[in-house]
């Protein structure tokens, strides 16, 4: 039979042949943007931490200290790498490498605006969903081979904490394939030109921005690294460079989730007078704001509470919210 | 005039490349993930072995299973053995000296089992079916799965009904210490 | 402190297994070290090592006459220096039996309780921010630095006032000084709905502290707890109210206790007790009497040879100064019952079967400093 | 060199690896680890039958997919077994459990 | 804690426990449009109050444009740290002594007062001086009659 | 300056102790003076059962310590009742360096620690004391810090040497 006829061989012809250009700027593109949209949310996060609390935040380094956080980058940079002695090396050295792979593939499917996707999927949301589960693992990875009791615990934490909070993740995604009929993103995004999802689907929306928080392990669910219990979770071992690491993930992360719900329930790059990257991205960060408000002003979920809200109360609204959407598109 | 690249790197080769290095991930993995002995590290060579059969998936033409391995394999079920971890014994502990005599075992009838496992492949001569358009899509598979393999559909969901009750079930049982 | 004997004398089980909770850890403010026996996440078994930051301020007191002893008498408790300061004037003028004037123990009050607000606050804040909400935290400083802002203006000092004086107090406070602490107290005032909607009415708090920890009255009484943590419990007890010491007794304040021992009902045990402090402020301030500031007493004292023991409520409960004297100008020994060390050991008895992020929220409500434990 | 002995090979590579594991190993963690291994030996064939000889395109998919749910099932219920093994015998080492015997 | 409640219960505490959430939110958000509170230290100078304890100093008197200090060293006795050393010298015999050199270990002074407290010529007083960092411990300690000097 | 339950107390609890531990000297004490209502003094070892007697009264114990009086040491129990008349009992027991007392942390839990520390800093071995360690100091300290011939801590002549 023909091999070429296959997608993937299709996708290395396309990456390869006429639109290398597209491709090979798409990939330097990303790589340029996780590191430097990390960066800057990393000085909103502290700007909007200082302004909640009275104080002004970063202010030395740039004009209102915007340059604070690449400072910061070179600094950590120069650190030494401490490895314990006692940690199981290649995995304590391999976790921070492999916690940025999903961070970088996941940028292949967001659809910024009409033109402005790396690659057109079928399975688009499923490649997030399958890419983000890897973070997961690394975290484990990381927070097992600390041999540290801080990590280890943190690391069982954020383990249970993905298993638990993937599944209403997952059901208040499907309503919203269910009313577009597809996995595929950009079809998501244009069935929304009139209504945004985020009115047909208020619950699903919420329960999906609650958990995705959960998932990127922000406050209040922050239980993988609570400073104030474990001292810095999974990471407490880490220094230098592969901390930045850890943390650019964590933005990076941040950022995946917010635009997959802009994807999902708010339009995606629909919206009047700008043109549709500038909605997009507009919309993503004031997710991230929001994500970053919740953090500096509530206080840290106990572990079994965790898990209760989200089988007893996510899952079950979730589950119920997905049966009445299929109903009522089974019916109109 | 576009400059193409595939003139100096032809694509087929590229991919049969990324199809070799797919494989090496899938037997590498495999082996890490019975020799070693910390289970971590099982645990994350069977990961790895996941993700190349990933990769096989997606030349064996579906994006959708290859995703769905990588979302209930490595997502879901290496998750869960990783919180088996809290089981095996802490790092510091020396681990259990392997039964030698057990390792010959198992190397022998492996590989009894793989030679005739392979003669049997070679002696068979498949004749593939003639080239016809294929529809790939997620849509065939969920139609055909409430359709004509729906009774498939009904028992997965029924066995999985049935693990979730079985292992609360047995997971809550305690034996009565005398 | 950590001892072969102490991780022998702990079955270690396959399952269970031992956590380092400090000596270097941000929840325990201080030096303090918890030696947790873990269960999955669920304690065991805990053991306090305590002594990081023991300086032997009692050993010190039996080397220094009783003047020089005022410096130390602030370090214990860096949180109520003020009290602390006040207290050990107050003992030795009960050993010597020096009358204050009138003016001097209102001052002393004004500014102990001054002194117990902005303790109060950032207790009742760290114990917020322990369970993980770092804004309101902030936010109580805010409210604490005006008070630090106020102290200074008339000690000199923010944390270690050093301000009593053997009969009487060092600086006089006058006009400008109570209209600032007028105006603090109205600001505070309305800052309790900032509170109560930020922090009491939040769900999240409100999961994370009804129910747990809780100390039941027996325990409390048995374990010594004193203070706000044992008003939490259900038993009034107050120095201030028992033993009127300064001019207490003048000034009518209520002592608020909960039922329910549990996290919750400390937290709300000390925001009462914010605002009760202030009453006390304000009625000092409108009744305030003119006279002198300290009584004629001789530049170094010599107090008469004989004991006395004299107990004052600090802001983390009834603190007691022992005094022997065998008639020098040094004492003979100088015992100082610290609060925190009977509240901390409480913790022993409650903790085993709570998780650890509990064991943060617990160790945040009974509110304990650990220098004052470490002495 | 995509043929389908390529992948029939592979899975049977995979299935042998299984085997091995299965045979040699101590702690039942690791032969769970191998079952999974020997299934997906087994869910390959399928696929690789679905590409290359099948007229339904969806059908391998199907079977494949079906394997993923039965291994999930069977994690569910080995895992919880285990935990109880443990509990009950404090080692999760496979020989140390014989009181099944009688 | 509390696991046997009904339905309605359950329905009741999510509502209120939301109800609750956004009410926090709306307080931060408010406090962000708020003016800062902080002082930004190195820029802005905070002032200090009369009363302030820096280390102490020598006062200048109007009458003699210098310190009345007569190296009793009351205040070398009363120290509890130990950290002052006074000395002294007569301009000729029979006269009062007359402080020369007055030197105080600023790094283990606590700031309690007593050696203000017990000057009998009062003219010990704190400075308002609170920028005070050194490069190594014996940095710490300074003549304050010189300082006196270059006051002058 | 006494009132009435006070007194009535105070009369009861005089009684009370003179019967269970005959030997003892009680006496009634100026509060204003020594912050203190009743003080209870004996040279024999009697805490438990006083420590009884006072927890049947629902009083609380405030604090124990110890004076080194070179050649005896004498232990100080103060009980305190928190709710019902607010009286204060010194007991002090004079017991001799080499016969140490009874624990009372059988009876208060507190007084786990509180002797404890007592141990730690005078070496009064408590017998029947279930954790008997260091507290404060070091664990593998061999002083007992405040002991009347354990040094003296002067740190006069430093800043001479400063100058030099």
């Amino acid at each position: 039979m023909n091999m070429t006829q296959l997608p993937i061989i299709k996708d290395i012809y396309g990456f390869l042949g006429p639109d290398l250009l597209v491709g090979v700027v798409g990939l330097l593109l990303v790589l340029i943007f996780v590191p430097l949209n990390s960066a800057f949310l990393v000085w909103v996060e502290r700007k909007v931490a200082g302004h909640i609390q009275l104080r002004p935040g970063p202010m030395e380094v740039g004009p209102h200290g915007i340059l604070q956080s690449l400072i910061d980058a070179v600094k950590l940079m120069c650190k030494e790498m401490i490895t314990p002695d006692l940690a199981d090396k290649p995995l304590f050295w391999m976790a921070p490498c492999i916690v940025v792979i999903p961070a970088i593939v996941c940028f292949v499917v967001i659809p910024f605006s009409p033109v402005m996707q790396i690659r057109e999927l079928n399975v688009g949301i499923l490649l997030i969903f399958a890419f983000s589960s890897i973070s997961g693992l690394s975290i484990m990875m990381g927070g097992w081979a600390s041999n540290n009791k801080y990590s280890l615990i943190g690391a069982v934490r954020a383990v249970a904490q993905s298993i638990a909070y993937e599944i209403p993740l997952l059901l208040s995604t499907m309503s919203v394939i269910i009313m577009s009929n597809s996995f595929k993103m950009s079809q998501i995004v244009s069935d929304q030109s009139t209504v945004w999802n985020f009115i047909l689907q208020p619950v699903a929306a919420i329960i999906f921005i609650i958990c995705s928080t959960a998932e990127t392990n922000r406050a209040p669910f922050d239980l993988v690294e609570a400073e104030s219990e474990l001292v810095s979770g999974f990471h407490t071992e880490y220094t230098g460079m592969r901390d930045a690491l850890f943390f650019m993930a964590e933005y990076t992360a941040m950022f995946i989730a917010s635009s997959m719900a802009v994807v999902l329930f708010f339009g995606g790059w629909h919206g009047p007078f700008f043109s549709g990257i500038v909605w997009f991205v507009l919309k993503a960060y004031f997710l991230v704001f929001v994500t970053v408000w919740i953090r500096w002003t509530f206080p840290r979920l106990r572990f079994d509470q965790l898990m209760n809200f989200a089988w007893k109360v996510l899952i079950p609204i979730s589950l119920l919210n997905l049966l009445v959407t299929a109903i009522v598109i089974k019916v109109l | 005039m576009t400059t193409t690249i595939s003139d100096l790197i032809p694509p087929l080769m590229v991919a049969q490349a990324a199809f070799v290095l797919m494989i090496v991930f899938t037997l590498a993995g495999a082996l890490l993930a019975v020799i070693p002995k910390k289970i971590v590290h099982n645990i994350l060579g069977l990961a790895l072995a996941m993700f190349g059969i990933t990769g096989v998936y997606l030349y064996l033409g579906s994006q959708f299973v290859a995703m769905m391995q990588l979302l209930i394999y490595v997502g879901a079920i290496c998750m869960t053995y990783i919180f088996a971890i809290m089981l095996s014994p802490p790092l510091e502990k020396e681990l259990p000296k392997r039964n030698k005599l057990k390792v010959i075992t198992a190397t022998a009838v492996s590989f009894v089992v793989f030679i005739v496992m392979v003669k049997m492949i070679m002696s068979l001569k498949f004749e593939p079916i003639a080239d016809i358009a294929r529809d790939w899509s997620i849509e065939t598979i969920g139609h055909q799965l409430l359709t004509r393999y729906f009774l498939v559909f009904e028992l997965i969901s029924l066995l999985l009904a049935i693990a979730i009750i079985g292992s609360i079930m047995v997971a809550s049982f305690v034996r009565k210490r005398n | 402190m950590l001892t072969m004997k102490t991780i022998d004398d702990i079955n270690i089980n396959e399952r269970l297994y031992q956590l380092n909770l400090g000596p270097q850890h941000p929840s325990t403010h201080g030096v303090l070290h918890f030696l947790l026996t873990l269960d999955g996440e669920v304690v065991v078994k805990a053991e306090m090592l305590i002594g990081y930051t023991h300086r032997g301020h009692e050993k010190m007191a039996e080397n220094r006459i009783y003047e020089q002893f005022y410096p130390n008498s602030a370090r214990m408790d860096y949180l109520s220096g003020m009290i602390f300061n006040t207290g050990y004037c107050e003992a030795v003028e009960k050993l010597c039996g020096i009358e204050v004037p009138k003016r001097a123990r209102y001052i002393r009050v004004i500014t102990s309780e001054l002194n117990r607000v902005a303790s109060h606050l950032l207790g009742v804040m760290d114990f917020v921010m322990g369970i993980g909400a770092y804004t309101p935290f902030l936010y109580g400083w805010d409210d604490r630095e005006i008070i630090l802002d106020l102290l200074e203006t008339i000690t000199g000092s923010r944390l270690t006032y050093n301000y009593s004086r053997f009969g009487g107090v060092r600086v006089d406070i006058d006009q400008t000084f109570c209209d600032s602490a007028r105006r603090f107290i109205d600001r505070m005032r309305e800052r309790f709905k900032l509170y109560n909607d930020l922090i009491t009415g939040n769900i999240i708090f409100i999961k994370r502290t009804v129910g747990v920890g809780v100390i039941s009255k027996d325990v409390a009484l048995d374990y010594g707890v004193t203070g706000p943590t044992l008003r939490g419990s259900g038993v009034n007890y107050d120095v201030r109210k028992s033993e009127p010491y300064s001019s207490y007794e003048d000034f009518n304040f209520e002592i608020p206790t909960k039922e329910e021992g549990d996290c919750m009902a400390r937290y709300l045990v000390r925001l009462a007790e914010i605002e009760q402090s202030l009453r006390i402020i304000e009625q000092a301030m409108n009744n305030l009497p003119d006279g002198p500031i300290r009584a004629d007493v001789p530049c170094f004292i010599t107090p008469p040879a004989g004991d006395c023991y004299h107990s004052f409520e600090s802001a983390r409960g009834a603190v007691g100064y022992y005094i022997v004297s065998d008639g020098t100008r040094i004492p003979y020994r100088l015992k100082v019952r610290a609060p925190s060390f009977s509240n901390l050991f409480v913790m022993s008895k409650i903790i085993p079967g709570h998780f650890v992020a509990d064991l943060v929220a617990i160790f945040g409500s009974i509110d304990v400093t650990v220098p004052e434990i470490d002495r | 060199m995509e043929c389908l002995s390529t992948y029939l090979i592979l899975g049977a590579l995979l299935f042998c690896i299984g085997i091995f594991g299965i045979l040699q190993h101590n702690s039942l963690i690791g032969m769970l680890i191998s079952t999974e291994l020997i299934l997906n030996g087994a869910a390959i064939n399928f696929m690789a039958f679905n590409m290359f000889l099948s007229k339904e395109p969806a059908t391998g998919q199907i079977f494949a997919l079906f394997i993923m749910g039965v291994a999930a099932a069977e994690a569910a219920v080995a895992l919880s077994i285990i935990i109880t093994v443990y509990r009950n015998f404090k080692t999760i080492n496979a020989d140390s459990v014989s009181e099944l015997k009688g | 804690m509390n696991t046997s409640y009904g339905f309605k219960q359950y329905v009741k505490e999510i509502f209120t426990g939301s109800k609750s959430l956004i009410i926090g939110m709306g307080i931060t958000l408010k406090h962000m449009f708020k003016p800062i509170v902080t002082v930004q230290y190195p820029r802005q100078k905070p002032i200090m109050t009369p009363h302030f304890r820096g280390h102490i100093e020598a006062i200048i008197f109007d009458d003699t444009k210098s310190h009345h200090c007569v190296a009793c060293g009351l205040c070398a006795r009363t120290c509890p740290s130990h950290v002052i050393k006074v000395q002294g010298e007569k301009t000729k015999a029979g006269d009062r002594k007359y402080g020369k050199q007055y030197f105080i270990d600023f790094t283990k002074c606590s700031l309690c007062g007593l050696c203000v407290d017990v000057c009998p010529e009062k003219t010990l007083k704190f400075s308002d001086e609170y920028e005070l960092a050194f490069y190594s411990r014996w940095d710490g300690v300074m003549d304050i009659m010189q300082r006196l000097e270059e006051r002058k | 300056m006494l009132t009435e339950g006070q007194k009535k107390l105070l009369e009861e609890l005089k009684n009370n102790l003179a019967k269970s531990v005959p030997e003892a000297k009680i006496s009634q004490s100026d509060y204003v003076l020594t912050g203190y209502h009743l003080e209870f003094s004996s040279s024999k070892v009697g805490m438990r059962r006083v420590a009884k007697e006072m927890r049947s009264r629902r009083f609380n114990l405030e604090t124990v310590t110890a004076v080194d009086f070179i050649d005896s040491f004498e232990i100080v129990y103060l009980y305190f009742n928190y709710n019902q008349d607010n009286i204060r009992v010194m007991v002090r027991i004079r017991v001799p360096k080499d016969e140490p007392p009874f624990t009372v942390s059988a009876v208060y839990s507190e007084a786990i620690w509180l002797e404890r520390e007592v141990y730690d800093f005078f070496g009064i071995q408590f017998k029947e004391h279930p954790d008997l360690r260091r507290i404060l100091n070091p664990d593998d300290a061999d002083y007992f810090p405040l002991l009347k011939n354990f040094g003296k801590t002067t740190i006069t002549g430093e800043i001479d040497d400063m100058l030099c």
